[in-house]
Protein backbone atom coordinates (compact mmCIF):
# COMPACT_ATOMS: atom_id res chain seq x y z
CA UNK A 1 0.00 0.00 0.00
CA UNK A 2 1.05 3.44 -0.90
CA UNK A 3 1.10 6.19 2.22
CA UNK A 4 1.28 9.42 1.75
CA UNK A 5 4.01 11.41 4.27
CA UNK A 6 3.86 15.30 5.40
CA UNK A 7 7.00 16.95 6.79
CA UNK A 8 6.77 20.80 8.36
CA UNK A 9 9.35 23.09 10.03
CA UNK A 10 12.47 21.27 11.19
CA UNK A 11 10.79 17.85 10.06
CA UNK A 12 11.00 19.18 6.66
CA UNK A 13 14.69 20.28 7.41
CA UNK A 14 15.67 16.50 8.50
CA UNK A 15 13.29 15.07 5.06
CA UNK A 16 14.72 17.59 2.82
CA UNK A 17 11.35 17.40 1.49
CA UNK A 18 7.78 18.73 2.27
CA UNK A 19 6.39 15.53 1.18
CA UNK A 20 7.15 11.78 0.30
CA UNK A 21 5.17 8.80 -1.16
CA UNK A 22 6.07 5.21 0.58
CA UNK A 23 5.38 1.64 -0.07
CA UNK A 24 4.49 -0.09 2.68
CA UNK A 25 3.75 -3.19 3.49
CA UNK A 26 -0.46 -4.10 4.39
CA UNK A 27 -1.44 -2.97 8.25
CA UNK A 28 1.86 -1.20 9.27
CA UNK A 29 1.43 1.21 11.90
CA UNK A 30 2.64 4.75 12.78
CA UNK A 31 5.51 3.15 14.26
CA UNK A 32 6.78 1.07 11.39
CA UNK A 33 6.41 3.83 9.75
CA UNK A 34 8.80 6.08 11.29
CA UNK A 35 11.67 3.34 11.78
CA UNK A 36 11.40 3.25 8.14
CA UNK A 37 11.95 7.06 7.93
CA UNK A 38 14.78 7.03 10.35
CA UNK A 39 16.54 4.32 8.71
CA UNK A 40 16.12 5.64 5.30
CA UNK A 41 17.25 9.44 6.55
CA UNK A 42 19.94 7.81 8.97
CA UNK A 43 18.99 10.67 11.27
CA UNK A 44 18.07 11.02 14.77
CA UNK A 45 16.74 14.45 14.49
CA UNK A 46 12.90 12.70 13.34
CA UNK A 47 12.33 11.37 17.15
CA UNK A 48 11.57 7.74 17.98
CA UNK A 49 7.76 8.79 19.37
CA UNK A 50 7.12 11.89 16.71
CA UNK A 51 3.76 13.36 17.17
CA UNK A 52 1.63 12.96 14.47
CA UNK A 53 -1.76 13.24 12.75
CA UNK A 54 -3.23 10.56 10.18
CA UNK A 55 -5.79 12.07 8.20
CA UNK A 56 -5.37 15.46 9.76
CA UNK A 57 -6.20 13.98 12.66
CA UNK A 58 -3.96 13.83 15.79
CA UNK A 59 -3.36 9.75 16.09
CA UNK A 60 -1.02 7.47 18.36
CA UNK A 61 2.12 5.37 17.02
CA UNK A 62 0.13 2.08 17.02
CA UNK A 63 -2.60 3.26 14.82
CA UNK A 64 -3.01 0.96 11.62
CA UNK A 65 -2.43 2.52 8.53
CA UNK A 66 -4.57 2.09 4.74
CA UNK A 67 -3.63 2.94 1.72
CA UNK A 68 -3.69 6.34 0.79
CA UNK A 69 -3.51 7.48 4.35
CA UNK A 70 -1.88 10.71 4.49
CA UNK A 71 0.59 11.26 7.65
CA UNK A 72 1.85 14.36 8.78
CA UNK A 73 4.93 14.52 11.44
CA UNK A 74 4.33 17.13 13.70
CA UNK A 75 7.36 19.19 15.29
CA UNK A 76 6.46 21.01 18.79
CA UNK A 77 3.95 23.52 17.73
CA UNK A 78 4.39 27.42 18.03
CA UNK A 79 1.63 29.48 16.21
CA UNK A 80 -0.03 32.59 17.66
CA UNK B 1 -17.90 30.98 12.77
CA UNK B 2 -15.02 31.86 10.33
CA UNK B 3 -11.54 30.25 10.82
CA UNK B 4 -9.18 31.00 7.85
CA UNK B 5 -5.47 30.12 7.47
CA UNK B 6 -3.99 33.14 4.15
CA UNK B 7 -0.91 34.48 2.94
CA UNK B 8 -2.53 38.01 2.59
CA UNK B 9 -2.33 40.65 5.07
CA UNK B 10 -4.99 40.12 7.69
CA UNK B 11 -7.57 43.12 8.74
CA UNK B 12 -8.23 42.34 12.42
CA UNK B 13 -10.99 45.45 12.47
CA UNK B 14 -12.85 43.27 9.34
CA UNK B 15 -12.78 40.49 11.68
CA UNK B 16 -14.21 42.81 14.86
CA UNK B 17 -17.16 44.10 12.78
CA UNK B 18 -18.50 40.25 11.41
CA UNK B 19 -19.06 38.36 14.47
CA UNK B 20 -21.07 41.48 16.26
CA UNK B 21 -24.92 40.95 15.88
CA UNK B 22 -27.31 42.46 17.87
CA UNK B 23 -27.72 40.69 21.27
CA UNK B 24 -23.78 41.38 22.11
CA UNK B 25 -22.43 43.84 24.18
CA UNK B 26 -19.15 43.27 24.04
CA UNK B 27 -16.35 42.07 21.83
CA UNK B 28 -13.19 41.15 22.00
CA UNK B 29 -10.42 41.57 19.73
CA UNK B 30 -6.82 39.84 20.27
CA UNK B 31 -4.44 40.53 17.86
CA UNK B 32 -1.07 38.85 17.93
CA UNK B 33 1.69 41.19 16.06
CA UNK B 34 5.15 40.74 15.02
CA UNK B 35 7.70 42.04 18.12
CA UNK B 36 10.82 43.36 17.31
CA UNK B 37 12.57 40.91 19.94
CA UNK B 38 12.51 37.35 21.27
CA UNK B 39 14.35 36.37 24.55
CA UNK B 40 16.56 38.86 24.19
CA UNK B 41 17.45 38.91 20.55
CA UNK B 42 16.36 41.07 18.39
CA UNK B 43 14.33 39.57 15.79
CA UNK B 44 14.19 41.05 11.85
CA UNK B 45 11.27 39.06 10.67
CA UNK B 46 8.96 36.34 11.25
CA UNK B 47 8.00 33.13 9.15
CA UNK B 48 4.85 31.24 9.33
CA UNK B 49 4.54 27.55 8.11
CA UNK B 50 0.81 25.31 8.52
CA UNK B 51 -0.27 21.96 7.61
CA UNK B 52 -3.07 24.59 6.09
CA UNK B 53 -6.06 22.17 6.32
CA UNK B 54 -5.73 20.81 9.41
CA UNK B 55 -5.18 23.68 10.86
CA UNK B 56 -8.50 25.12 10.03
CA UNK B 57 -10.23 21.61 10.90
CA UNK B 58 -8.11 22.14 14.51
CA UNK B 59 -9.02 25.64 14.97
CA UNK B 60 -12.90 25.31 14.11
CA UNK B 61 -12.82 22.46 16.54
CA UNK B 62 -11.76 24.69 18.87
CA UNK B 63 -14.00 27.13 18.02
CA UNK B 64 -17.01 24.89 18.40
CA UNK B 65 -16.10 23.68 21.59
CA UNK B 66 -15.95 27.53 23.04
CA UNK B 67 -18.80 28.07 21.74
CA UNK B 68 -20.56 25.22 23.29
CA UNK B 69 -18.91 25.85 27.14
CA UNK B 70 -19.49 30.35 27.10
CA UNK B 71 -21.98 32.03 26.62
CA UNK B 72 -20.97 33.77 23.26
CA UNK B 73 -21.95 34.75 19.97
CA UNK B 74 -20.28 34.48 16.44
CA UNK B 75 -15.91 34.02 16.58
CA UNK B 76 -14.10 34.92 13.68
CA UNK B 77 -10.05 33.28 13.21
CA UNK B 78 -7.65 34.17 10.98
CA UNK B 79 -4.16 32.98 11.12
CA UNK B 80 -1.31 34.33 8.99
CA UNK B 81 1.63 31.94 6.37
CA UNK B 82 4.62 33.03 4.94
CA UNK B 83 7.05 36.08 5.99
CA UNK B 84 5.96 38.58 7.62
CA UNK B 85 7.97 41.68 9.01
CA UNK B 86 7.94 43.73 12.54
CA UNK B 87 4.36 45.07 13.10
CA UNK B 88 2.31 42.77 10.61
CA UNK B 89 -0.41 41.11 12.03
CA UNK B 90 0.23 37.39 12.78
CA UNK B 91 -3.09 36.01 14.21
CA UNK B 92 -6.70 37.74 14.90
CA UNK B 93 -9.11 36.48 16.75
CA UNK B 94 -12.52 38.32 17.47
CA UNK B 95 -15.07 36.93 19.75
CA UNK B 96 -18.51 38.70 20.33
CA UNK B 97 -20.67 37.73 23.29
CA UNK B 98 -23.64 39.52 25.49
CA UNK B 99 -21.75 40.15 28.23
CA UNK B 100 -17.78 40.71 28.16
CA UNK B 101 -16.91 37.90 31.00
CA UNK B 102 -17.87 35.40 28.57
CA UNK B 103 -16.09 36.85 25.69
CA UNK B 104 -12.77 37.49 27.45
CA UNK B 105 -12.36 34.19 28.86
CA UNK B 106 -13.76 32.56 24.89
CA UNK B 107 -11.38 34.76 23.55
CA UNK B 108 -8.25 33.51 26.01
CA UNK B 109 -9.39 30.36 25.74
CA UNK B 110 -8.87 29.93 21.80
CA UNK B 111 -5.40 31.87 21.99
CA UNK B 112 -4.13 29.57 24.63
CA UNK B 113 -5.54 26.34 22.90
CA UNK B 114 -4.53 27.83 19.13
CA UNK B 115 -0.75 27.65 20.30
CA UNK B 116 -0.81 24.62 21.71
CA UNK B 117 -3.13 22.44 19.53
CA UNK B 118 -3.19 24.24 16.24
CA UNK B 119 -0.02 22.54 13.69
CA UNK B 120 0.96 26.22 12.81
CA UNK B 121 5.03 26.76 13.10
CA UNK B 122 7.32 29.80 13.02
CA UNK B 123 10.91 30.25 12.07
CA UNK B 124 12.35 33.44 13.66
CA UNK B 125 14.95 35.82 11.15
CA UNK B 126 17.17 37.51 13.75
CA UNK B 127 19.34 40.62 13.16
CA UNK B 128 22.65 38.93 13.72
CA UNK B 129 21.83 36.98 11.03
CA UNK B 130 20.55 33.65 12.11
CA UNK B 131 17.37 31.58 11.89
CA UNK B 132 15.85 29.26 13.80
CA UNK B 133 12.51 27.34 14.11
CA UNK B 134 11.17 27.93 17.56
CA UNK B 135 10.25 24.54 19.72
CA UNK B 136 7.51 25.42 21.40
CA UNK B 137 4.50 27.47 22.69
CA UNK B 138 5.29 30.76 24.71
CA UNK C 1 -1.73 57.37 26.44
CA UNK C 2 -5.15 58.46 25.02
CA UNK C 3 -8.32 59.50 27.13
CA UNK C 4 -11.44 60.61 25.30
CA UNK C 5 -15.08 61.13 25.99
CA UNK C 6 -16.72 61.95 22.76
CA UNK C 7 -20.13 62.58 20.90
CA UNK C 8 -18.92 61.36 17.95
CA UNK C 9 -18.36 57.96 16.23
CA UNK C 10 -15.77 55.90 17.66
CA UNK C 11 -13.47 53.88 15.43
CA UNK C 12 -11.88 51.29 17.92
CA UNK C 13 -9.42 49.72 14.80
CA UNK C 14 -8.11 53.19 15.16
CA UNK C 15 -7.68 52.85 18.90
CA UNK C 16 -6.09 49.69 18.14
CA UNK C 17 -4.02 50.91 15.76
CA UNK C 18 -2.39 53.91 17.70
CA UNK C 19 -1.48 51.98 20.45
CA UNK C 20 0.87 49.48 18.80
CA UNK C 21 4.79 49.92 18.73
CA UNK C 22 7.61 47.47 17.17
CA UNK C 23 8.28 45.96 21.01
CA UNK C 24 4.38 44.91 21.37
CA UNK C 25 3.87 41.32 20.69
CA UNK C 26 -0.44 41.54 21.45
CA UNK C 27 -2.93 43.92 20.90
CA UNK C 28 -6.08 43.64 23.04
CA UNK C 29 -9.22 45.52 21.76
CA UNK C 30 -12.47 45.75 24.33
CA UNK C 31 -15.67 46.93 22.24
CA UNK C 32 -18.42 47.96 23.90
CA UNK C 33 -21.75 47.86 21.83
CA UNK C 34 -25.03 48.75 22.63
CA UNK C 35 -27.56 45.71 22.43
CA UNK C 36 -30.66 44.97 22.06
CA UNK C 37 -32.10 43.83 25.36
CA UNK C 38 -31.51 44.61 29.09
CA UNK C 39 -32.76 42.62 32.18
CA UNK C 40 -35.58 41.18 29.63
CA UNK C 41 -36.44 44.12 28.28
CA UNK C 42 -36.15 45.11 24.30
CA UNK C 43 -33.95 47.90 24.17
CA UNK C 44 -34.53 50.48 21.38
CA UNK C 45 -31.37 53.08 22.16
CA UNK C 46 -29.01 54.40 25.16
CA UNK C 47 -28.51 57.69 25.61
CA UNK C 48 -24.40 58.09 27.74
CA UNK C 49 -24.18 61.44 30.00
CA UNK C 50 -20.98 62.16 31.03
CA UNK C 51 -19.32 64.54 33.93
CA UNK C 52 -16.67 65.13 30.50
CA UNK C 53 -13.76 67.14 32.44
CA UNK C 54 -13.90 64.55 35.51
CA UNK C 55 -14.40 61.63 33.35
CA UNK C 56 -11.09 62.28 31.02
CA UNK C 57 -9.60 62.81 34.62
CA UNK C 58 -10.50 59.71 36.12
CA UNK C 59 -9.97 57.61 33.12
CA UNK C 60 -6.28 59.33 32.52
CA UNK C 61 -5.64 57.99 36.40
CA UNK C 62 -6.69 54.51 35.93
CA UNK C 63 -4.79 53.91 32.96
CA UNK C 64 -1.67 55.50 34.55
CA UNK C 65 -2.00 53.42 37.72
CA UNK C 66 -2.67 50.24 35.40
CA UNK C 67 0.50 51.13 33.42
CA UNK C 68 2.33 51.00 36.80
CA UNK C 69 1.10 47.94 37.58
CA UNK C 70 1.12 45.86 34.11
CA UNK C 71 3.66 45.02 31.81
CA UNK C 72 1.97 47.14 28.96
CA UNK C 73 3.03 49.50 26.70
CA UNK C 74 0.82 52.40 25.51
CA UNK C 75 -3.25 52.25 26.44
CA UNK C 76 -5.89 54.14 24.52
CA UNK C 77 -9.88 54.73 25.71
CA UNK C 78 -12.86 56.02 24.00
CA UNK C 79 -16.52 56.84 25.77
CA UNK C 80 -18.98 57.63 23.77
CA UNK C 81 -22.07 60.79 24.98
CA UNK C 82 -25.52 61.26 23.91
CA UNK C 83 -27.69 58.99 21.95
CA UNK C 84 -26.86 55.56 20.62
CA UNK C 85 -28.22 53.17 18.55
CA UNK C 86 -28.33 49.03 18.99
CA UNK C 87 -24.70 48.28 17.78
CA UNK C 88 -23.01 51.75 18.26
CA UNK C 89 -19.60 51.22 19.87
CA UNK C 90 -20.40 52.66 23.58
CA UNK C 91 -16.88 52.10 25.03
CA UNK C 92 -13.02 50.77 23.72
CA UNK C 93 -10.44 50.20 24.96
CA UNK C 94 -6.79 49.61 23.53
CA UNK C 95 -3.74 47.84 25.00
CA UNK C 96 -0.68 46.68 23.56
CA UNK C 97 1.77 44.87 25.32
CA UNK C 98 4.84 42.62 24.57
CA UNK C 99 3.03 39.61 25.68
CA UNK C 100 -0.55 38.74 26.03
CA UNK C 101 -0.65 37.84 29.43
CA UNK C 102 -0.36 41.67 30.42
CA UNK C 103 -2.68 43.00 27.58
CA UNK C 104 -5.71 40.64 28.72
CA UNK C 105 -5.72 41.38 32.32
CA UNK C 106 -5.06 45.30 31.77
CA UNK C 107 -7.86 45.29 29.90
CA UNK C 108 -10.09 43.77 32.21
CA UNK C 109 -8.97 46.28 34.91
CA UNK C 110 -9.45 49.07 32.88
CA UNK C 111 -12.76 48.07 31.77
CA UNK C 112 -13.80 47.06 35.34
CA UNK C 113 -12.59 50.04 36.96
CA UNK C 114 -14.33 52.60 34.39
CA UNK C 115 -18.16 51.14 35.21
CA UNK C 116 -17.45 51.71 38.89
CA UNK C 117 -14.98 54.79 39.34
CA UNK C 118 -15.23 57.14 35.47
CA UNK C 119 -18.82 59.79 35.87
CA UNK C 120 -20.86 57.93 33.18
CA UNK C 121 -24.30 57.51 33.14
CA UNK C 122 -26.77 55.16 30.73
CA UNK C 123 -30.49 56.10 30.29
CA UNK C 124 -32.09 53.18 28.44
CA UNK C 125 -34.77 53.55 26.22
CA UNK C 126 -37.21 50.69 25.62
CA UNK C 127 -39.16 49.20 23.52
CA UNK C 128 -42.28 49.40 25.20
CA UNK C 129 -42.30 53.47 25.50
CA UNK C 130 -40.49 53.33 28.93
CA UNK C 131 -37.22 54.85 29.95
CA UNK C 132 -34.80 54.52 32.33
CA UNK C 133 -31.56 55.95 33.94
CA UNK C 134 -29.88 52.87 35.14
CA UNK C 135 -28.35 52.98 38.80
CA UNK C 136 -25.20 51.30 38.72
CA UNK C 137 -22.57 48.94 37.24
CA UNK C 138 -23.27 45.61 35.68
CA UNK D 1 -18.58 82.75 48.59
CA UNK D 2 -20.04 81.11 45.90
CA UNK D 3 -19.91 77.68 44.86
CA UNK D 4 -21.04 76.12 41.57
CA UNK D 5 -23.58 73.08 41.49
CA UNK D 6 -23.19 70.11 38.49
CA UNK D 7 -25.81 67.51 38.49
CA UNK D 8 -26.18 64.43 35.98
CA UNK D 9 -28.83 61.84 35.36
CA UNK D 10 -31.06 60.89 38.21
CA UNK D 11 -30.20 64.03 40.11
CA UNK D 12 -31.05 66.44 37.68
CA UNK D 13 -34.06 65.65 36.67
CA UNK D 14 -34.76 66.41 40.58
CA UNK D 15 -32.66 69.82 40.35
CA UNK D 16 -34.34 70.66 37.32
CA UNK D 17 -31.31 71.84 35.57
CA UNK D 18 -27.72 70.76 35.06
CA UNK D 19 -26.21 73.49 36.79
CA UNK D 20 -26.63 75.97 39.54
CA UNK D 21 -24.83 78.65 41.26
CA UNK D 22 -25.31 79.18 45.01
CA UNK D 23 -24.34 81.47 47.73
CA UNK D 24 -23.15 80.04 51.12
CA UNK D 25 -21.63 80.86 54.37
CA UNK D 26 -17.93 81.23 54.59
CA UNK D 27 -16.54 77.76 55.35
CA UNK D 28 -19.35 75.73 55.12
CA UNK D 29 -18.66 71.73 54.16
CA UNK D 30 -20.36 69.58 51.24
CA UNK D 31 -22.82 68.52 54.59
CA UNK D 32 -24.31 71.90 54.75
CA UNK D 33 -24.77 72.51 50.95
CA UNK D 34 -26.08 69.18 50.58
CA UNK D 35 -29.08 69.90 53.47
CA UNK D 36 -29.57 73.74 51.76
CA UNK D 37 -30.33 71.67 48.14
CA UNK D 38 -32.63 68.99 49.73
CA UNK D 39 -34.43 71.73 51.43
CA UNK D 40 -34.42 73.76 48.49
CA UNK D 41 -35.88 71.02 46.46
CA UNK D 42 -38.28 69.70 49.19
CA UNK D 43 -37.61 66.82 47.77
CA UNK D 44 -36.01 62.98 49.20
CA UNK D 45 -34.40 61.93 45.63
CA UNK D 46 -31.46 63.69 46.66
CA UNK D 47 -30.24 61.58 49.95
CA UNK D 48 -28.43 62.78 52.73
CA UNK D 49 -24.85 61.49 51.64
CA UNK D 50 -24.50 61.27 48.48
CA UNK D 51 -21.40 60.71 46.00
CA UNK D 52 -19.85 64.17 45.36
CA UNK D 53 -16.59 65.94 43.57
CA UNK D 54 -15.26 68.87 44.52
CA UNK D 55 -13.15 69.97 42.12
CA UNK D 56 -13.29 67.12 39.66
CA UNK D 57 -11.54 64.73 42.82
CA UNK D 58 -13.90 62.82 44.65
CA UNK D 59 -14.42 64.21 48.32
CA UNK D 60 -15.73 63.36 51.44
CA UNK D 61 -19.06 65.37 53.08
CA UNK D 62 -17.19 67.26 55.64
CA UNK D 63 -14.80 68.58 52.85
CA UNK D 64 -15.02 72.66 53.12
CA UNK D 65 -16.11 74.38 50.61
CA UNK D 66 -14.37 77.33 49.51
CA UNK D 67 -15.20 80.53 47.11
CA UNK D 68 -15.63 79.12 43.43
CA UNK D 69 -15.48 75.53 44.15
CA UNK D 70 -17.11 73.27 41.67
CA UNK D 71 -19.27 70.27 43.21
CA UNK D 72 -20.65 67.78 40.85
CA UNK D 73 -23.41 65.17 42.69
CA UNK D 74 -22.74 62.05 41.28
CA UNK D 75 -25.56 59.36 41.08
CA UNK D 76 -24.39 55.72 40.80
CA UNK D 77 -22.33 55.66 37.43
CA UNK D 78 -23.08 53.26 34.38
CA UNK D 79 -20.79 53.88 31.95
CA UNK D 80 -19.39 51.38 29.84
Amino acid sequence: MRVKCLFFATYRDVAGAAELELELPENSTVSALVRHLRAQFATSALPTSPVVAVNQVYASLDTVLGDGDEVAFIPPVAGG
Amino acid sequence: MFCLITADPIDPSQLARQVRRDADGAVILFTGVVRDHHAGRAVEALEYQAYEEMAVAVLRQICEEVRATHDVGDIAVAHRVGELAIGEVSVAIAVAAPHRDAAYSASREIIERLKREVPIWKRERYSDGGAEWLGGHD
